[in-house]
């Protein structure tokens, strides 16, 4: 079993089911003899060959638009958006068709796609290259919406994510994409969609986070426990749908929540999290719920962007209030 | 200077306003007149189809509808052209297509009456949907071809685009694919001179649309669309040299939409009287038919005869859809997903308690 | 002083600025001999002239793209997205652009446009006609998103987004276009942006909604007082920046709290105003807050369109369930 | 068959790879030597300033950086054909043409250096920024252009866009509005063969990407593109035409990106290396330092002076940038709207809090 980072967990991902199954494809900008600009999908074209690993126009639209046309076709494209800020215009064909024809025919075409999404900041990239959009989808009916964040759920809800007969969109938290190795085995085990993972059981308050900000979740979370504070931390991994129960089941347990995302704070996915607590989990809760997050501003240029990022500092603060609270 | 490149666009056209051949070198199966005239019956079946359907949305049967008279011959052309394992991707008008490959009337029908049902084709099983958002069942198209490709089928893709459609981002991305990859699709612009109240001249200053190709470096022609005869020799051609590998083409049908652009549009607020009179004098009915009298091949009562059992056909279908239940209420989360997640099945419970009340 | 139409309300704000202004211009499909397809622009073009009131080639990348460029070299276009569902291929210019001129170059360029979108179901109209998709902008800093629901508040809040420096995003319900008719002057009076509207007052519950949901959800107050429930209804009117306070206010009047909206529920913009509740409304709420919103589906065409709509009935439901809990 | 359209695309070079002239119509300003060194001289700095450029990315003093190493004569040909008021909608690699408007070489260092102030061009205070979305700025260009139509302004607007970005969509649309409406817009394609590791092959079927235009119906031509008297000659042509209310045109500029894509690239893993040494004998600025120093107008010693001057410019201008602070933490705030709303207050204190800390 290799020690594998999250990024080579997907390109294993990749390369198991191109393997097992002749439907699935890759398609993108540079993904073909360049092994895409992050490498993800390094190797692949020299295993499966440039018809199924393609290099396409530099147009998204193209992209997205011919993914949707193989995926009602009977193919399992696998599309990537070279990063977060080029996703816009694949919006269009994602929401109007991907996430549209089972229910537009009633089941007879159905689109089993996954866009992969080189998401987030802090690796001191140009404009564009750092955005947390996953808002874009999460309201979007008839769409996954999926982040792992290490590299065996990589692994496992990549491949969840191809089987899926639905569309998924997979957003990959690209500043953790090289922070540690794990073991991984390439045994072809999917892991279920559809579920929030727990991370660290506690008692006192729940943090809730996903992507590439569950590193300094789980940092918050220790430098927490040394003050004696038991923090408990969920992945959501799939926002959507999103498994509430886990968390409700959280917060019964600690009666806080903190939620920590990247995105921006308004309407950004932990006001849907915050929102399912007001309505479901009100007399559980002790103290108000916390939002540590990116601000209501564009996230700046690399020179300020830590400045912007949730910080372990903040969570724990946010942490902390809900323990002063209630 | 030296020149890098010259391109040419061809018009084709077989048979003139009034039905006189204007060629001599008819394709083979315009020399059979049995053939012709079962598609001049095809298209005579859809303007009755298309007048009904009219007349279903006055009477408020039919929520808004969009009609696709003048357009029969091209519609008519590009259905028939097909093989039954193509892949057609409409827009919203090509019933002619359509029913060749054997989508029913009652599923038109049922779609524009707000019933999703009318999408589930019972004839070619892969073929898109009707598709609103303009022009992007181009680049659905571009990528069934792409599938082809990879399996390596002998499939075509064929795509229809309106002129205003054809400014659209998409029409150029789907062309631009094909050409990159010889992918076996043929985009057809069906140019009707308006969209909706857009002229042709506000959407571009090309002088054809069929040169639209040569951005993408496919083949291009230009087609009288209103003469069936030159639309299905221009997409046999087409779709032959696709289905050979020799790569995509767009073929420009040049006609005109003589109803207003959906029964929601009123065209006498924008459209001249005088253009529409002149548009009458070239549709594709007349001229086919008046071939096909001077052919022998068709006489005044094989028209009745024909028209007359149009009618009952269509009475059929429309009583099929009138007598059509509502969907369960339950039918708009059923097919969201494969299977409905967790997540949603409380929303599900709660629309069928309300219901239940 | 003229009766009229929330529809004519728009068009007598954008001749009123037209005329003002120079630099505004009106572009989109269909908006000039035409009038546009719901008649917002009818008579622009024959006052204007074609050139002020541009019909534009038939490409949603075209109108925004374009757009953003007049904004930024001293326009003050008013582009129309004929239809919510058409907005799709914009959305790249307006979150990529639009929103970040002014950061992007420190306050050099700026980009004061104003994307007009007919919003939302109800209409018996087509597939994609019917969109309430008001979430794919909430979550993007630089924007303003705004959705008026009276004809005086059309009249004077699109005026404000005319005059306003920064991109805005109306939104216009148009279940709602020729609802009813009020007496609105044309003088030239601009509404604030960035406020809530309290349409009636209450002491029982707070009913929170925007758009053409108000009708509905004043109907509900209605229906509430008949029983003896007094409800208090505010209209969101800019859900970015939210006007939290207003909100709270009422709140911390009534303990209670139903929002109503027509998109999806999950992170739809009601979870947004649900999370500054359990922010900061904690310990005024005696009962959990209600979400009566569009199901987590698409809008089904329109055969079945009327039961995925919030209904009086179910706010009533919710607002009594509210009073039950607490 | 009739003919309803016909095409050519001409490409223009005046000088070869050695520095030859192949034509004798030298248009007047390549007929003044002087204008030409300072062309020249132009490029030459550039140059300089790119291998410092990347020079500082290696050291850690610059974040990723996008060299313009082979396009000089493409850029500086733009730059120096514009009027000061017209308006330049670049991509993100051509400082040649900003240098001539008046941007200043600390505000590219600022830019790539993760500085927004970067920005805000103390040159053409009207100039698009640099646009990362590949082919956005095409559509700004063009409604820039469109604004200029409406305030009848004799202004007109260029944008540039790479060979993988003439596949975007909205570099299509862009030249569609310019001949729907007659813009004054001006298109240039530079196309340096590569779009990072996709060659020029895979990202279309056209012969030449000049051709696209014609899709628009707009004027098109090809241009050696690192022949800087031939780039300048074709746009001035264009820019004339267009300010002349005569409507928009395509220019392709081929030439060849002989750096890495940018310094996050390796442009070894998928390009030959016999490519990259073919395409230096094609580069532009020896062919244009021969021709001049044939026409002795030019010398090695002037050659050595104005280098040493270019490496002390340059100096300055990186010392500048390095000197820059950093911006307070509050400027991310301070320009998402024209005033801060009140729902933002807060974020922008507690920041503020966090800082003091
Ligand atoms: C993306 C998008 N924008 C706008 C519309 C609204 N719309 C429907 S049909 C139409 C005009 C289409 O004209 P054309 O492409 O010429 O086809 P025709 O209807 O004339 O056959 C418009 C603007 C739409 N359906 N999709
Ligand atoms: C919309 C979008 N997609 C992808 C990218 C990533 N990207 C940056 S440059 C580039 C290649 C551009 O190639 P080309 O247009 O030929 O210009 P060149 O860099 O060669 O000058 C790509 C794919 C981007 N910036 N924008
Ligand atoms: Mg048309
Ligand atoms: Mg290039």
């Amino acid at each position: 079993m290799a020690q594998i980072t999250l990024i080579e967990a997907l390109t294993m991902a990749m390369a198991h089911e191109m393997a097992r199954d002749p439907s699935v494809v890759v398609l993108g900008e540079d993904v073909g003899v360049n092994g895409g600009v992050f490498r993800a999908t390094a190797g692949l074209s020299e295993k499966f060959g440039p018809v199924r690993v393609l290099d396409t126009p530099l147009d998204e639209t193209t992209i997205a638009g011919i993914a949707v046309g193989m995926a009602a076709q009977g193919m399992k494209p696998i599309a990537e958006a070279q990063f977060d800020g080029f996703v816009y215009p694949m919006v269009d064909h994602i929401i109007c068709h991907a996430a549209r024809f089972r229910t537009r025919t009633r089941g007879r075409l159905t689109c089993p796609l996954v866009l992969r999404v080189p998401w987030g900041g802090g690796i001191r990239a140009p404009e564009h290259h750092s955005e947390a959009n996953e808002s874009i989808f999460t309201n979007v009916p008839g769409l996954r919406v999926v982040m792992p964040s290490s590299p065996s759920r990589a692994y496992g809800m990549l491949l969840a994510a191809i089987r899926d007969p639905d569309p998924v969109i997979f957003f990959e938290p690209k500043r953790i994409y090289r922070q540690y190795k794990e073991e991984v085995a390439d045994d072809g085990e999917a892991l279920p969609l559809d579920v929030c993972f727990v991370l660290r059981d506690g008692s006192d308050v729940t943090l809730v986070t996903w992507g590439a900000q569950v590193k300094e979740t789980l940092e918050a979370a220790d430098a927490l426990a040394k003050e004696g504070i038991s923090a408990e931390v969920i992945d959501v991994a799939t926002l959507k749908p999103l498994d509430f129960d886990t968390i409700h089941e959280s917060v019964k347990k600690t009666g806080r929540c903190v939620i920590v995302h990247e995105a921006p704070r308004t309407a950004g996915f932990g006001a849907e999290v915050a929102a399912r607590l007001a309505e479901h989990a009100m007399y559980d809760l002790v103290a108000p719920v916390e939002r540590v997050t990116g601000y209501d501003t564009h996230i700046p240029l690399f020179r300020l962007e830590m400045k912007y990022l949730p910080s372990v500092e903040r969570i724990v603060a946010a942490a902390k209030r809900t323990l002063a609270a209630g | 200077m030296s020149i890098a490149a010259s391109f040419e666009i061809e018009y084709l056209q077989y048979l003139d306003p009034e039905g006189k051949l204007v060629r001599n070198d008819l394709p083979e199966f315009a020399r059979d007149p049995k053939q012709l005239v079962e598609l001049y019956k095809t298209m005579s079946f859809v303007r009755v189809f298309d007048s009904k359907a009219v007349a279903l949305q006055r009477t408020g049967k039919l929520g808004t509808y969009a009609s696709c008279l003048g357009h029969e011959a091209a519609h008519v052309a590009i259905g028939s052209a097909m093989h039954i394992d193509d892949v057609f991707a409409p827009m919203y008008r090509e019933y002619g297509a359509q029913f060749v490959r054997g989508v029913k009337p009652r599923e038109v029908l049922m779609y524009w009456g707000g019933d999703e049902r009318g999408n589930d084709f019972s004839g070619p099983a892969h073929d898109f949907p009707w598709c609103v958002p303009i022009a992007t069942q181009c680049l659905h198209a571009a990528g069934a071809a792409m599938a082809f490709k990879i399996r390596k089928e002998p499939r075509v893709a064929v795509s229809v685009v309106g002129d205003g459609g054809s400014s659209k981002a998409d029409f150029y991305s789907a062309i631009n694919m094909a050409g990159a990859q010889t992918l076996p699709y043929v985009s057809v612009i069906v140019n009707n001179q308006w969209a909706i109240s857009v002229p042709r001249s506000a959407q571009t200053g090309a002088k054809t649309l069929a040169q639209k190709g040569i951005a993408a470096g496919l083949e291009c022609l230009q087609v009288d669309g209103n003469d069936l005869i030159a639309m299905r020799t221009a997409m046999d051609y087409a779709i032959k040299r696709a289905r050979h590998g020799h790569g995509g083409m767009v073929i420009e049908a040049v006609t005109y939409r003589l109803s207003d652009h959906t029964t929601a549009d009123d065209a006498r607020r924008y459209r001249p009287d005088g253009e529409v009179k002149a548009a009458w004098e070239r549709e594709p009915l007349k001229r086919l038919r008046n071939y096909l009298l001077a052919q022998k091949a068709w006489s005044d009562k094989h028209e009745e005869a024909w028209k007359a059992e149009c009618e009952r056909i269509v009475d059929i279908e429309v009583n099929a859809y009138l007598e059509t239940k509502v969907q369960p209420v339950e039918a708009m989360f059923d097919f969201v997903y494969a299977e409905l997640p967790v997540d949603l099945q409380e929303q599900r419970a709660q629309v069928l308690a309300l219901e239940k009340r």
